[in-house]
């Protein structure tokens, strides 16, 4: 790994402007895999359907960078990697604002697929965050996913590569 | 001194983020630790901080509740995460 | 699938306003998984490792068109897909510069990032588009890759999803 | 008439982008559009256009070399895509 950027801020962020830093300094990226994490409208736990309104998103100052840094490091063990960008919002994040970016390039597009995917998979679980739903009636801290504890999962069968 | 943080669903429970205390030498263990607090601040702690999914950190890495701690431990208690 | 867009076309492209555009309209986007090809200074095949300056893309009109939408119709029915956005640039392409851009919009990552890498590799082997890689010296149109047929084959045991 | 493309590096080699002719009724499929078109150009368009990895396509679609052709058709011969 090249080069490895994590910030966990309140303030948006631009998915270009991640990209060009990576794309500005070096000329041997040939694939660009970003994923971004949006506030839905409408929440799967939520039975009565109640439209979000926000989320409240709060982490662990320290741990959560220690994290994140763990799970970039373990992508580049796996991938060929060049940059990785990991971008995670907290506070009050109203419905279609960006919560999450993570931007991997690579010399081809099967490491900066997979590590993107891979690094959302480990972030989603074992990543120092918290969300919070709100809705005009309540305010309910979000369960964690069974599905979200099966995807990283999938990942231990996956062979080193380097 | 330990140092002592409380996340999430837990800090609202507890309504306490953050509290640092004194290690008496006995309590050299998180679950040493968890009695004393529910010793402390009363047994409303009990069903929160003994929920089976509370999870622990010592010293930014999560841990078992066996785990030793010690003063100048700084200790975290949370939910599972849910971020992304 | 609720909104395609296939462009192909001579001038660049953002990121953020292809993103922008289907985060606008819907609140129901929960993930946003995005591909980038960029020119490599670099190019696999030449062996003397000599730089590439640019790239010449050529395309069949009419055609390619409907082999995206092809494509992006068969992703769509695999898994539970919003928008899909493909746009692919032709014409002469400088080095760190943008070729394609595969946008993938869905409810859950799990079908974002699958779709957008299924539409990458098989726009690879199945879209009418021709490369020409130039460098100081020489002019040579690019060999079509194994690698790139073989990443193909391993979708053909997925299951439909829907 | 019958209206044929070449792509890339098939273009470059023959020196052509498009042509329009007229297929004679024994002209019915793509091998004898092929031996059509290397019998009016030339021996030079054998090497190119009967090279194994030659793709054609009939109004837009990927066919073998044994498929039907007709006055009316599209056809296009080029080599495997490369985009991306």
């Amino acid at each position: 790994m090249r080069s490895l950027k994590i910030s966990i801020q309140e303030q948006d962020f631009s998915i270009d402007d991640e990209c060009a830093v990576m794309r500005a300094v070096h000329k041997d990226i040939g694939a660009l895999a970003t994923f971004t994490g949006l506030v839905r409208e409408l929440d799967d736990e939520n039975s009565s359907q109640q439209s979000v309104s926000s989320l409240y998103l709060e982490h662990y100052p320290g741990m959560t960078e220690k994290n994140l840094q763990e799970i970039a490091e373990e992508a580049d063990l796996r991938w060929p990697i060049l940059d990785i960008v990991i971008i995670h919002r907290i506070g009050e994040l109203k419905v279609s604002e960006q919560i999450v970016f993570v931007g991997v390039s690579s010399m081809h597009r099967e490491a900066a697929f997979a590590a993107c995917a891979f690094i959302m998979d480990f972030l989603k679980t074992k990543a120092a965050f918290w969300k919070k739903s709100i809705t005009e009636n309540q305010e309910r801290w979000v369960e964690a996913k069974n599905s979200d504890a099966k995807a990283t999962e999938k990942w231990a069968e996956t062979k080193h590569k380097r | 001194m330990a140092t002592v943080h409380y996340f999430a669903s837990i800090r609202e429970k507890l309504g306490l983020s953050t509290e640092q205390l004194e290690l008496p030498s006995q309590v050299d263990t998180v679950n040493a630790l968890v009695a004393l607090l529910i010793e402390q601040h009363g047994s409303s702690w009990e069903e929160v901080l003994k929920k089976s999914s509370v999870l622990v950190a010592v010293n930014q890495s999560v841990v078992s509740f066996t785990s030793p701690v010690t003063n100048g431990d700084e200790v975290a208690f949370f939910p599972p995460v849910t971020g992304g």
